[in-house]
């Protein structure tokens, strides 16, 4: 989030696309109805009737898929009725001429009519979007998860962009991170091309200060894989051994046919993991890792906040925190400067990543941090971008519309979209174990509208298979009002009838993310 | 309706659309009187004053004048003034005040509202 | 700015600020029963109640702003006299149960009564108890334990923005309820237990697997939630090496709210499923080993693979749900033993 | 001499003052024309053709105009902080729901004159700004919703409703809303959020209605007959109205007489008459001339007043300082066969019934006034639960959050204060003067008796004792109080006491 939580409150127009924020971001969620009751307006966008949608004065249920072209008809709008903001766009940015030229074709009636919703809907969104100098906007994997899923954000920042909202408190472009340190991780070093603090790793620089630091020599310029493309490796039978730390991507990833295979060509297969996991199963060695409650460390959140946790308890049996794991593993290989605690370990990281430069865990004892966080003098950044953008002045990246990798056809007549539910999380391998839990939602599921049920003869509760390119799953139908006409939808978390044994791996060209989000299927009822 | 005296004019001609010679009956029409069973009072008086070709007379609701004990009652409005509160009616006694009253013209005294308080 | 004396304290104040702030802000306590900084106030319990020279009746310092020049007495006789007897007219309804009650030690009502001298004695408790509603899987409702103080319901209402509960009924039978009256489990609730947090009585309590009571407890651990990555701080309560209750944090950013998840969703730690003992795959089958040997295990086999194909040989998957030191040493052993920066996350997904 | 035939006649008529009520009995009121015909809506004519919003402000404040739902607040004050509150919308909004038992003034009006309260609204409107206003009108008064509701047809159907009034751009519009009847809804705030569809509750004040009312915006909220009294003073001027009434307060007030009065019924008095004059020379005296013992007015939230204070003059102030109130207008006489016990007991019931149940105090205090009056009724009381009584009802008096729970316990205050001998009789001797409490009652034979034995004879548990022909006696502590005696004594010799 370029913004904080609290500043969600203070919104006066709230901008809700691709999160189902009351569920995967119940906090959150939570605020959001907390502004609209103070007086904010609440504009969202989803082809499933949300629970936010209720609150909202203006919903849009857009054919998935089609964010782009709903963000370019609001442009477009704000283009044509001229509501941007002339100075921002002028004292902030580059390239404003140079979008609005690249949507010279674009129309508010072209949007519209991809979208499925009214061009008038999209322009009294606009409007609304563009009125005000507090709108935020709150996006996830809606909007990520897409063949073009990147345009898709820079398209929210050019919208945020050319109306001022960005780089000012209580607006923002604000991504809802869906896991408990997906942020942290990120900043971390848990990506192919960064070191610690997005440091490219093709920088030399980064790499001697690395170097310096770790006491090594020889580390890799060359940026690593993406997880698809290690897949594709470990099929290759170029990749060899894969470890992995508390993740069960035999559930969570796209296209499990493809990625069971590419797990049972591997040499070696090491999981640390607090279940035994579908994927741990797979394995070859499966270390006991403690849970979050069970060891000291800190979490990032998704206002870029450094937050402690801390051991509570003592770890089941044998199972040991991961970071002790690994640096043992390090030890047995020969590296000599091992870490005693976490607490040595942020030391380190803060030497070595300047947006975390300023933490330690005494000053966030009691409350946490947000990066950037230079250094210890440095009260961290509720917003980001403040007089300046990080890079100097905003980018506009023009955008047009591109259709999902795959569309319904005679085939494959339905369009699926996954996502998560309230009451359980990822993949189940904590929220399966909860009676209560269960008790609520025990099971996965078809949402399907009465229309499109009736059209195949469905009824609430019966049993069917969903069919895509990739393979079928037996799931039960659930009868909803509140999707879309040839859509449906099943959430990701359930290992049987996994769906990401149909969704497709169609990746975006810049960040590697699948097309979660859209794929064609068919539904056949049972024999 | 735009200015005062549109509005004192549009009074005068309602009064000066009622009949010079014109008798009012004023049925007590409010919950306390319809309770008590002023509506077949009321449709008894109509009835009876069409059956009659009283013409002049016209049978109108109102609401409560406060002497809810004393329901059904009506008054009689009559030019020149003239006012009768009949009260304690029934639909037989109102018969009997539109022949005896409005025909003949002479009080029931023993149902006027003087002869009970 | 507005200046007034509470107890003989001189207070300075803006504008608007409740007579009840305005105390606290020289380390006055009023009492309350039904007020929460977060909510609109609103003036159900009156237990705050204080005298204002000059009134006739004793203002509730929650909702009556300070004004100039108020002279104000939060612990006269009188006031105590009127908490005293507000405090026995709601306990005089209130099953006489401390004995059992596991809100015993932490129950508001309780205290009160403590603080002004409420005998139990003289005052029936209720003959006929209201049966528990347990039909929602996180937490139960006590009818008869409820003071009506309607906490509950505005934070359902204004902070969580859900109005699934109510008042219902007038007068003496008032009690909150639901649409249809089913059952807690049968309404809108989303289980979120931000009304099971508020509730200053054992009328709303969260199902737990085993009784205790405030002095059992051996720590509350201030934390961050697991789960999403809103990062909202709780408080897990401790009993014998296990997770009793989940306490929502005020001073997070959560300001005191959780989901069904936070709350209530933390019974895995503890579930027979965890991994507890390193294991080894041997002949298609686990079996368990000891640290040493499945950590030299696995040393030996990176190394010999390193040996034999190189740096490009290796990937390893972070985690989203690891702690930022857990996925600093991984991705510093990816890339400072292997010398490869095939290190990714699902942070696509 | 000749009998009176006309209601206008009859002395209890002429004794009275009628602006409120002016219309009622003389009009039709499902026709505009009549209403215009007697005046209607010159008033509305005045205010926007010759006063101006400030005009009709001054002139409702140098009326003297008071609220006449019960408390008293000078009306004009509060138009002019409606007049003065910022916001762009405002609203007006009438009380109807008419709640005291036995009260019926505003259910007159408005199925007898519904126009001189669109008129009145109207006019309110256009004095503060604002350009919507909702009758909130109880649901049991379905003549009153329909005469209303025709009533708003034809004025807009006169344009004295909707777009333009008089030509001076002003619009104003009126919608009806329909209470369910609960008592706390003629609470200002309760009524509002009952309005807004929430639940209704009181909420604490500040923010008061004026400020923030419906919806958060300023609304001057009026009762029916506050109302009522607005046309005849903008037409007539406030000099005339200010004419009328006492020192402090101006005007009429409509009363609901009721109880054991001769007269039963309505009566609009100038407001400072005496009660003594209301009571005897109004409404008749006591019917079968038994001896006059109180008068309740306030209804639920008033008092009782003894003999002693039968001259007070009515208004405001002076009910108050006696421990009763105007309130909106009910006013019920009792006899000597009254229990004051027992009329404690049956208005506190009222409270306890319509108590919202938001505070404590209202919801819990006065279901245990109410128990401890079952208590003394039944004889069961000690003399502690007086002091008791005297002490939770003061406690919920000085914290009660609405004006329901804080009037709450004034019957039972009065009538302890006025006629603790009662109480005390209940309590110390177990007999109720009245001869009301059921409980208390004890079968006593008299002289009468001619020692005939049937009553010894059907005794079920054998507690009359006598002779033949000898005076029988019962004993009371084994009496169960059947009444069989009664029955069969052929000389009604059986009499309770």
């Amino acid at each position: 989030m370029t913004n904080s939580i609290r500043e969600v409150i203070h919104n006066e127009v709230i901008f809700v696309i691709g999160s189902n924020t009351t569920e995967n971001h119940p906090v959150i969620g939570a605020m959001m109805r907390q502004a609209v009751k103070n007086g904010a307006k609440l504009i969202v966008a989803d082809p499933r009737r949300i629970p936010l949608a209720r609150d909202a004065d203006i919903y849009l249920p857009i054919q998935p898929g089609t964010n782009v072209a709903l963000l370019n008809g609001m442009i477009k709008t704000i283009l044509e009725e001229k509501l941007y903001d002339e100075e921002f766009i002028r004292e902030r940015t580059v390239d404003f001429n140079r979008m609005a030229e690249a949507l010279k074709d674009c129309s508010v009636a072209k949007s519209a009519a991809l979208c499925q919703v009214s061009e008038e809907d999209i322009r009294r969104a606009a409007r609304l979007y563009a009125s005000s100098h507090k709108s935020g906007i709150y996006y996830a994997m809606g909007i990520t998860q897409h063949s073009r899923g990147t345009e898709g954000v820079y398209n929210i920042a050019n919208l945020a962009m050319m109306t001022g909202n960005v780089g000012v408190e209580f607006a923002g472009v604000n991504p809802l991170r869906g896991q408990s340190n997906v942020q942290g991780s990120c900043d971390l070093g848990g990506l192919p091309d960064v070191y610690p603090g997005y440091q490219k790793v093709a920088d030399e620089k980064a790499k001697a200060r690395f170097e310096a630091s770790w006491g090594v020599q020889g580390l890799s310029r060359e940026p690593g894989l993406t997880l698809p493309k290690m897949v594709d490796k470990a099929l290759e039978g170029k990749i060899k051994m894969i470890y992995i730390m508390g993740e069960n991507p035999m559930v969570s990833d796209p296209d499990l046919t493809h990625f069971e295979a590419a797990l049972d060509n591997l040499d070696f297969l090491v999981v640390q993991d607090i279940f035994m996991t579908e994927t741990a199963q797979k394995a070859d060695v499966v270390l006991p890792a403690a849970a979050f409650a069970e060891k000291d460390g800190t979490f990032t959140n998704t206002e870029r906040r450094i937050q402690r946790i801390r051991k509570a308890l003592d770890p089941p049996g044998e199972a040991k925190a991961d970071w002790w794991i690994i640096n043992e593993l390090m030890k047995r290989m020969g590296y000599q400067n091992a870490f005693a605690n976490p607490e040595e370990i942020m030391a380190e990281i803060a030497g070595v990543t300047p947006i975390y430069g300023g933490i330690d865990y005494e000053r966030i004892d009691s409350k946490g941090l947000q990066w950037p966080v230079k250094d210890k003098s440095h009260p961290g950044t509720p917003y980001l971008h403040r007089d300046r953008f990080t890079r100097g002045l905003g980018q506009f990246m023009p955008v047009t519309y591109t259709e999902s990798a795959e569309t319904a056809d005679e085939a494959y007549p339905l369009i699926l979209t996954t996502g998560r539910l309230l009451y359980h999380y990822h993949t189940r391998s904590m929220t399966g174990r909860i009676p209560g839990l269960n008790e609520v939602v025990g099971e996965s599921y078809v949402e399907i509208c009465p229309k499109t049920a009736a059209l195949y003869g469905l009824e609430n509760g019966e049993w069917v298979t969903v069919r895509s390119r990739r393979g079928e799953i037996k799931i039960k139908v659930k009868i909803t009002e509140d999707i879309k006409e040839d859509v449906v939808f099943i959430p990701f978390h359930f290992a049987d009838a996994a769906v990401n044994r149909l969704t497709n791996v169609a990746l975006d060209p810049i960040a590697d993310i699948p097309e979660l989000k859209v794929a064609a299927v068919r539904i056949e009822k049972l024999a | 309706m735009k200015t005062f005296e549109e509005l004192i004019a549009l009074k005068e001609e309602i009064i000066a659309g009622e009949a010079p010679d014109e008798i009012k009956i004023m049925v007590g029409m409010a919950t306390c009187g319809i309770s008590a069973g002023a509506k077949p009072v009321m449709q008894a008086l109509k009835d009876c004053v069409e059956e009659k070709g009283l013409s002049k007379v016209k049978v109108k609701q109102t609401g409560c004048i406060g002497v809810c004990r004393l329901e059904p009652m009506f008054e009689i409005f009559e030019p020149g003034g003239r006012r009768t509160t009949y009260v304690d009616m029934t639909p037989e006694k109102a018969v009997e005040v539109v022949e005896e009253h409005l025909i003949k013209h002479h009080i029931i005294e023993r149902y006027t509202i003087g002869a009970y308080d | 700015m507005i200046k007034l004396t509470i107890d003989g304290i001189g207070v300075e104040v803006e504008k608007g600020t409740s007579i009840l702030d305005a105390a606290k802000s020289v380390a006055i306590n009023i009492p309350t029963l039904c007020h929460d900084d977060r909510l609109k106030p609103s003036g159900a319990c009156r237990i705050c109640g204080v005298e204002v020279e000059g009134s006739d009746e004793l203002q509730a310092s929650c909702t009556t702003p300070a004004r100039e020049g108020m002279v104000i007495h939060t612990r006269s006789d009188r006031v105590a006299a009127a908490r005293k007897q507000l405090l026995e007219l709601i306990w005089e309804d209130h099953p006489n149960e401390c004995l059992s009650c596991q809100k015993a030690g932490e129950c508001t009502l309780q205290d009160l009564c403590y603080d002004y001298g409420v005998e139990a004695e003289g005052f029936a408790p209720l003959k006929v108890r209201t049966p528990l509603d347990t039909s929602n899987p996180f937490y139960t409702f006590d009818k008869d334990k409820c003071i009506l103080c309607g906490k509950c319901v505005r934070v359902c209402e204004e902070l969580q923005g859900e109005s699934a509960i109510h008042f219902v009924q007038r007068g003496h039978e008032t009690m909150i309820s639901h649409p249809f009256e089913k059952g807690m489990a049968f309404s809108t609730c989303v289980s979120c237990g931000n009304c099971v947090q508020v509730c200053p009585t054992a009328a709303l309590m969260p199902k737990t697997e085993e009784k205790f009571r405030v002095w059992d407890i051996e720590k509350k651990v201030r934390t961050t939630c697991s789960y999403c990555g809103v990062g909202c701080q709780l408080d897990l309560v401790i009993k014998d090496n296990k997770v009793v209750r989940v306490d929502a944090a005020r001073d997070g950013e959560n300001e005191g709210m959780l989901c069904v998840k936070g709350k209530f969703g933390y019974s895995f730690l503890n579930h027979k499923d965890r991994l507890t003992m390193p294991l080894i795959r041997e002949g298609g089958v686990f079996r368990e080993a000891s640290w040493d040997e499945a950590l030299d295990l696995v040393a030996g086999r990176m190394t010999e693979v390193y040996d034999h194909s190189g740096s490009d040989a290796f990937a390893a998957f972070a985690s989203a749900r690891c702690t930022n030191e857990d996925n600093y040493v991984l991705q510093k052993m990816m890339r400072g033993i292997f010398k490869t920066n095939n290190i990714d996350h699902c942070a696509r997904l | 001499m000749e009998n009176k035939h006309s209601i206008l006649e009859m002395d209890y008529i002429e004794r009275q003052e009628r602006i409120a009520l002016k219309n009622c009995g003389l009009i039709d009121p499902e026709r505009i024309e009549e209403y215009i015909r007697y005046e209607g809506y010159q008033a509305l004519a005045k205010a926007i053709l010759k006063l101006g919003p400030e005009g009709v402000i001054e002139e409702i404040e140098a009326s003297g105009l008071r609220g006449r739902g019960g408390a008293g607040f000078p009306t004009g004050r509060k138009w002019r902080s409606g007049y003065l509150a910022k916001g762009g919308e405002k609203f007006i909004i009438c009380n109807a729901d008419e709640g005291d038992p036995g009260a019926f003034m505003d259910r007159s009006i408005l199925e007898g004159d519904p126009h001189s309260v669109i008129e009145a609204m109207t006019i309110a409107g256009y004095a503060i700004g604002a350009s919507k206003g909702f009758i909130y009108v109880r649901a049991e008064y379905p003549i009153a919703v329909k005469r209303l509701q025709i009533a708003i047809d034809q004025a807009h159907g006169m344009g004295f409703l909707g777009r333009d009034i008089f030509g001076s751009g002003f619009e104003f519009d009126i919608e009806l809303r329909l209470g369910a009847g609960a008592f706390v809804c003629g609470e200002a705030k309760a009524l509002i959020a009952s309005i807004e569809g929430k639940r209704g509750m009181p909420t604490p004040k500040p923010p008061r209605t004026n400020d923030k009312g419906l919806w958060g915006k300023p609304t001057i909220l009026n009762n029916v007959e506050t109302f009522a009294n607005v046309p005849p003073i903008i037409r007539k001027g406030s000099g005339w109205y200010a004419g009328i009434g006492s020192e402090k307060s101006k005007g009429t007030k409509v009363f609901a007489l009721g109880g054991k009065i001769n007269r039963t019924g309505l009566v609009e008095i100038p407001i400072g008459t005496p009660l003594r004059e209301v009571i005897y020379d109004i409404g008749g005296g006591i019917p079968d001339n038994k001896k006059f013992k109180a008068v309740q007015t306030g209804g639920p939230s008033g008092g009782c007043i003894p003999k002693e204070h039968l001259d007070v003059k009515i208004d405001y102030e002076s009910l108050q300082e006696i421990g009763s109130m105007m309130g909106s207008g009910g006013m019920i006489v009792m006899d000597e066969d009254n229990c004051m016990v027992d009329i404690a007991r049956f208005f506190l019931e009222f409270s306890v019934e319509e108590s919202c149940g938001k505070c404590t105090p209202c919801r819990e205090g006065t279901k245990k006034m109410l128990s401890i009056l079952d208590k003394i009724a039944s004889g069961e009381g000690v003399m502690e639960d007086l002091d008791y009584l005297q002490s939770l009802g003061n406690v919920i008096k000085e914290t009660s959050l609405c004006g329901l729970g804080k009037t709450a316990p004034n019957p039972v205050l009065s009538t302890l204060k006025y006629f603790r001998d009662e109480y005390e009789a209940h309590v110390k001797d177990k007999t109720c003067p009245a001869g009301v409490c059921q409980a208390l009652l004890e079968y006593y034979i008299t002289e009468k008796c001619i020692g005939c034995g049937a009553c010894k004879r059907v005794c079920p548990v054998n507690c009359i004792s006598g002779e033949k022909k000898q005076l029988h006696t019962i004993d009371p502590v084994a009496c169960i109080r059947c009444g069989a005696c009664q029955e069969a004594c052929p000389v009604d010799a059986i009499i309770k006491r």
